[in-house]
């Protein structure tokens, strides 16, 4: 019988540079892949490196102490004697984030919870596409609604002049609604249905199913999702700065000028010359900034760790 | 009876947060919308930006913002994509695959002042590409390359096994399999992911300040060349995109119809990322079809 | 050609720590069909995913021992896998067509392996799908998707694909446990026309399916290989009685 | 495949640093030619403007190549429109002038570095850089901005004295009630410390040099603080000229009312230079800019619509440290 392995690719001296060929795509192919890999460390690196050069500076050079930036409360970087006490930012960013995180929270949950347990389909059709669509809108356009909403708003409702804490977080807890939801939402899916239905089985209503068997077996999920909340609060910048008032002041309610490190840099870089000790401050909040991200990201290790086990 | 109480209570709470959720969207967009929507026209949408006087329109930045969109993109997807390759298919189980995945994370939580920081130092002013489109896109490719690596990663691995091992079968190197045979499967899921993505660089606005700028050259419309100055194309040139106008004729706007132009501006930005969403939803499944099921 | 297409020599494999093919040396004679069966787990698909290094993929999976074919060693770590799985064609329990027209997804490999010009691969895709007896059912719809296609009609598919790059063993990973009884048998019909020309190794978990279909027989157990034989003996009169014990249904 | 392994992973080691090597290679090739590039010509977009005619611009030749200025936000809009009309013009055609926002001190450190060809700032460059950075550059006043203080329109008070002002801005005054207006909580609505505009306040309103209060409001841009002004009960700031209109009321100062005319006495003393600062003497394509801006045509057209005052009709001068002399 003719043999069909051998009737059209005949001599085995074909397969040499074939083989050469073969060889040679995979290393191409590889060889891209590599660089971009790469690339991205290099981008990360040089980041690091970069902000760190000159938010190191007023440390090394100009013998700013750590201890005064972190714990300081008074910010005159241009005053004499000048001050470098970032304290108030650093509560500013911590208040705001973490209050519109508690106010996301319970709201991410809610919907997360209708979405899979209540009602799925119009959950899946109309809710889901409508908090992705909060997620795509610009910040700038979050901030001037913020502006022209929430804080008139506040202003006539609380005492105060609307601007502050309270409308920073309202309006980032409205930009971080999508990614508590969508976290959670994936994690409460994820559950095995057996679970859920041996509850049921046992007779349990649906709120002691959701309460005492889902929300347990998946909160490391949704905490992490919150904290991917937080980080993204932590680091927004415009929409914050447009509601927020600035003051480098700790204030003493919720509706008074505070100030966030994301706002404090927005508004002086530019006013700022290169190489001088008021920018260089600057780039060492962004340091901050950039550390926080580190220390966001280990939590979200950790809680995903614990996801795993 | 106690219990079916509390589970009543429990639904109607979470059908009522569901139902608030949907009403701040519904007031939120109405709120944009009914006072953006009348000043756009045709007009608007074309013209250039009045400094001081009524009737200025957001033409530049609209073509700005689109055109750094396609910039960023063309940065983007290839680096992305070989980076997702790299994650999903070659990387091994090892601590250098762990510190990857660590920097890919790290890379995508970085705030975008950070980054916007980053490039004004490093590609505006050590690379000297100074304040230009090209810039503005670099700045923007370091947040959109994690979410593009993500993507392509868990596209490929969301491929089914066999069909890279009847790749393989046929004899046909790891790097032809990947891009002629998973690649065409994790097409769609790419294709929604990589546009939703990039309805959210059209918004994008605290990075661009530092790196794209806040001004745009009287652009000639009528060159095309992108070596010339006030060329529409030309990657080196400043660009406000939209996002940006917005932030700065919302603080710093002179024109007596500021507010509207903010307001319009805004309406026309959400409605971009509407489209964007509703277009990637649609071209996905089209694209899904148009591969999977018969004609 | 040798009376041996290919045959195995001391073949393990191993996840991690577990062994799950242990030292297994076999010969496969040129053009007859080989059945495999064994309880589940019983390492019978890795044995015959490591006939083309198809285990490679798997992390944490490695092979110990030899695998002869054409004269040269492929677990030798110098061997071309690349080159070697072109000779070797495989078929899964699950039809798994490319996301590709009908008439690319044979084309394809072909082309890859450097078959240029129209005619000669409208030649190839014709011959492969009348050899799967397909090129009736599609010839009019060769340019539409091969998803659109029902799923007995999709494994003849995968099988007319891998003949194209013109292979001289078919690995078939259950190929019928999928489909329909039709579709089935169908396929069965096909394996018995493709021995003339192929050597054919088949999983099955079908006691029925491997005594129409095959020549010789081997019967897997916790990886090791416990009878092999030829398939009349092994279903009438097994030398071992854990053989005769699975085969007439007692466990597994 | 057992031993298959090391070898993969030493390839792609391999690889790896055969990378990191070429990229390390690519880096220090492009720093080198930045240096080149800085030399040859003041603008990074501008490299083509180093093949503009050098000085013989004299004789008539057309001049051609990029201005790139770039600083105060305060003084953008009025650039922006002056290089639009600037570009329009026939004879300037081959020049491409852009201008950015990016505030004072971008501006002074851009064109120190030689980023920029022209450095926008609202203060003078002694007052931000190091001395001997200042000297090198060469100032050119293009306009003279006031800034007036305002308040909400219900506080009810249209006039402060030099000393109120202070007291409010220190926080020692928090009442309208006690400058003469309703009993409503004073807000104040500042700049931050590091801004031209409010460092222009300070020294001429205020005299003095004042720190952010607790509860303060800082906003660095003219529409926010005009916005919150407007809406804000209670509320003071200040902005320039031309951002007042009748939502607002703009406060007189001592009695005087922020007006061009009162400006060009020096009768109302809240005003500063608008700078285009450049690193040494002009080069041909951007002195024609600057001479532009400051003729004729401009100064009494566009400056005076965009509510600046122009310099030549100032009757004083005053220099870095404020010293005002008659001219």
């Amino acid at each position: 019988m003719n043999l069909p392995a051998t009737d059209i690719r005949t001599a085995p001296a074909e397969k040499a540079p074939k083989r050469q060929r073969h060889i040679a795509e995979e290393f191409r192919g590889k060889f891209y892949v590599y660089f971009c890999v790469l690339l991205m460390i290099v981008i990360i690196f040089s980041i690091v490196y970069f902000i760190a050069s000159r938010g190191l500076a007023p440390f090394i050079a100009n013998g700013v102490s750590v201890k005064e930036m972190l714990f300081g409360l008074k910010w005159n970087p241009e005053g004499d004697p000048a001050a470098f006490g970032a304290l108030p930012f650093l509560f500013g960013s911590f208040a705001t984030s973490l209050l519109a995180a508690v106010i996301a929270a319970p709201l991410g949950f809610c919907a997360s919870v209708f979405m899979t347990e209540i009602m799925p389909k119009f959950g899946k059709t109309l809710l889901q596409p409508a908090i992705e669509l909060l997620a795509g809108i610009p910040s700038v356009v979050y901030g001037f609604v913020g502006l022209s909403v929430i804080v008139p708003f506040l202003r006539d409702t609380f005492p105060g002049q609307g601007i502050g804490i309270l409308a920073g977080a309202l309006v980032l807890s409205v930009m971080i609604l999508p990614t508590i939801t969508t976290i959670a939402t994936d994690a409460l899916r994820s559950l095995p249905s057996g679970l859920k239905e041996g509850s049921y089985a046992l007779g349990a209503t649906r709120w002691q199913t959701i309460s005492r068997i889902i929300l347990p077996t998946t909160l490391p999920s949704l905490l992490t999702g919150v904290v991917l909340g937080i980080a993204r609060a932590f680091g927004e910048a415009l929409a914050v700065q447009m509601v927020i008032g600035n003051a480098p002041h700790i204030p003493h309610s919720l509706f008074e000028s505070a100030t966030t490190l994301t706002s404090i840099i927005t508004l002086e870089m530019g006013n700022t010359t290169s190489g001088s000790l008021h920018n260089n401050a600057l780039w060492s909040l962004a340091l901050i900034l950039l550390l926080m991200t580190f220390v966001f990201v280990f939590v979200v290790r950790v809680l995903e760790r614990r996801v795993k086990r | 009876m106690r219990a079916k109480t509390v589970d009543r209570i429990a639904t109607s709470v979470i059908i009522g947060v569901a139902v608030l959720i949907m009403a701040v969207l519904a007031a939120l967009l109405g709120f944009l919308l009914v006072r953006g929507v009348r000043h756009i026209d045709f007009h608007f949408l074309t013209s250039f930006p009045q400094a001081i006087k009524t009737g200025g329109g957001i033409g530049p930045q609209l073509f700005n913002s689109l055109f750094l969109l396609v910039l960023t993109m063309i940065i983007t997807i290839p680096l992305g994509l070989g980076a997702g390759i790299y994650m999903s298919e070659y990387a091994k189980q090892n601590r250098l695959t762990d510190f990857i995945r660590l920097v890919v994370e790290v890379l995508s939580s970085f705030p975008s002042i950070v980054v916007g920081l980053f490039g004004l130092l490093v590609i505006v002013n050590t690379f000297n590409l100074g304040y230009s489109l090209l810039s503005g896109a670099l700045a923007l490719t370091v947040f959109n390359l994690p979410m593009m690596v993500r993507l392509t990663e868990q596209s490929l691995r969301a491929v089914p096994r066999e069909q890279k091992e009847a790749g393989l079968a046929l004899g046909m190197s790891k790097w032809k399999t990947i891009t002629s045979v998973m690649l065409p499967v994790a097409l769609p899921s790419i294709v929604t992911g990589s546009i939703l993505a990039a309805g959210r660089v059209f918004g994008e606005a605290a990075a661009l300040l530092f790196t794209a700028g806040m001004s745009s050259p009287r652009l000639d419309f009528t060159d095309w060349n992108p070596l010339h100055p006030t060329s529409p194309l030309n990657p080196l040139r400043p660009a406000e995109t939209l996002a940006v106008h917005i932030w700065k004729i919302n603080s710093e706007g002179l024109a007596p119809d500021a507010p509207e132009i903010a307001a319009g501006a805004s309406a026309v930005l959400v409605i971009m990322v509407l489209l964007f969403n509703l277009g990637a939803r649609w071209f996905g499944r089209v694209l899904y079809r148009k591969l999977t099921a018969s004609k | 050609m040798s009376k041996h297409a290919f045959y195995t020599k001391d073949l393990s494999v191993y996840y991690g720590e577990k062994q799950a093919v242990k030292k297994i040396s076999m010969e496969f004679p040129a053009r007859e069909v080989v059945a495999l069966i064994g309880p589940s787990g019983c390492g019978k698909s890795t044995f015959l995913r490591s006939l083309n290094r198809m285990n490679d993929l798997i992390p944490g999976a490695r092979i110990e021992g030899e695998v002869w074919i054409e004269g040269r060693n492929i677990c030798d770590p110098g061997t071309d896998v690349v080159s070697l799985r072109q000779r070797i064609g495989m078929v899964w329990q699950r039809p798994n067509p490319f996301h590709k027209s009908i008439y690319e997804n044979v084309a394809f490999g072909p082309r890859y392996h450097g078959i240029r010009g129209k005619k000669a691969l409208d030649e190839i895709v014709e011959e492969c799908l009348r050899k799967t007896a397909l090129w009736d059912e599609v010839k009019d719809r060769l340019h539409q998707s091969a998803l659109a296609l029902s799923g007995g009609q999709q494994q003849r598919l995968c099988i007319a694909r891998s003949l194209a790059v013109r292979p001289s063993i078919l690995l078939m990973d259950e190929p019928a446990s999928a489909l329909d009884p039709v579709s089935t048998s169908k396929i069965e019909e096909l394996i018995a026309e493709l021995k003339k020309e192929y050597s054919i190794v088949i999983v099955t978990h079908n006691m029925q399916q491997a005594a129409r279909i095959s020549d010789k027989t081997a019967f897997f157990f916790l990886g090791d290989l416990i009878e092999y034989d030829d398939t009349q003996k092994m279903f009438t009169n097994p030398s071992k009685k854990s053989t005769d014990d699975y085969i007439s249904g007692r466990f597994g | 495949m057992g031993k298959g392994k090391p070898v993969e992973m030493k390839k792609s080691f391999v690889m790896l640093l055969t990378l990191v090597f070429a990229l390390a290679l690519a880096a220090c090739g492009n720093n080198s030619s930045n240096g080149s590039d800085n030399a040859s010509s003041a603008s990074p977009s501008a490299s083509e403007s180093s093949s503009a005619s050098p000085s013989d611009s004299a004789g008539g030749e057309k001049l051609s190549g990029n201005v790139l200025a770039v600083g105060s936000t305060a003084l953008q809009p009025l650039a922006q429109a002056v290089a639009d009309k600037f570009m329009a013009e026939d004879q300037y055609k081959g020049i491409s002038v852009q201008v950015q926002p990016g505030g004072s001190g971008t501006g002074l450190s851009q064109v120190s570095d030689g980023q920029a060809n022209i450095g926008n700032s609202d203060i003078f460059a002694e007052e931000k850089l190091d001395a001997d950075k200042a000297k090198e550059l060469v100032d050119h006043k293009v306009a003279v901005v006031a800034m007036a203080a305002v308040a909400n329109k219900a506080v009810g008070v249209d006039n402060l004295t030099k000393q109120q002002l202070v007291d409010i801005f220190t926080g020692k005054i928090t009442n309208w009630k006690d400058v003469g207006g309703a009993d409503q909580k004073i807000v104040i609505v500042n700049r931050p410390a590091s801004s031209g505009t409010r460092a222009t306040f300070e020294k001429y309103a205020l005299g003095t040099k004042t720190e952010d209060l607790q509860g303060s409001i800082q906003e660095d841009s003219s529409g926010t603080v005009k916005k919150l002004v407007k809406e804000t009960p209670g509320a003071i700031g200040y902005l320039a000229l031309s951002y007042l209109d009748d939502s607002i009321t703009a406060l007189k100062y001592d009695g005087v009312e922020p007006t061009a005319d009162n400006v060009k006495t020096n009768k109302y003393p809240v005003w500063a230079y608008e700078h285009m600062y450049t690193k040494g003497e002009p080069t041909p394509e951007v002195k024609a800019f600057l001479d532009y801006i400051l003729s004729d045509a401009v100064q009494s057209g566009v400056v005076v619509e965009q509510g600046f005052v122009p310099v030549s009709e100032m009757q004083v001068e005053r220099d870095a440290a404020g010293n005002v002399t008659n001219k």
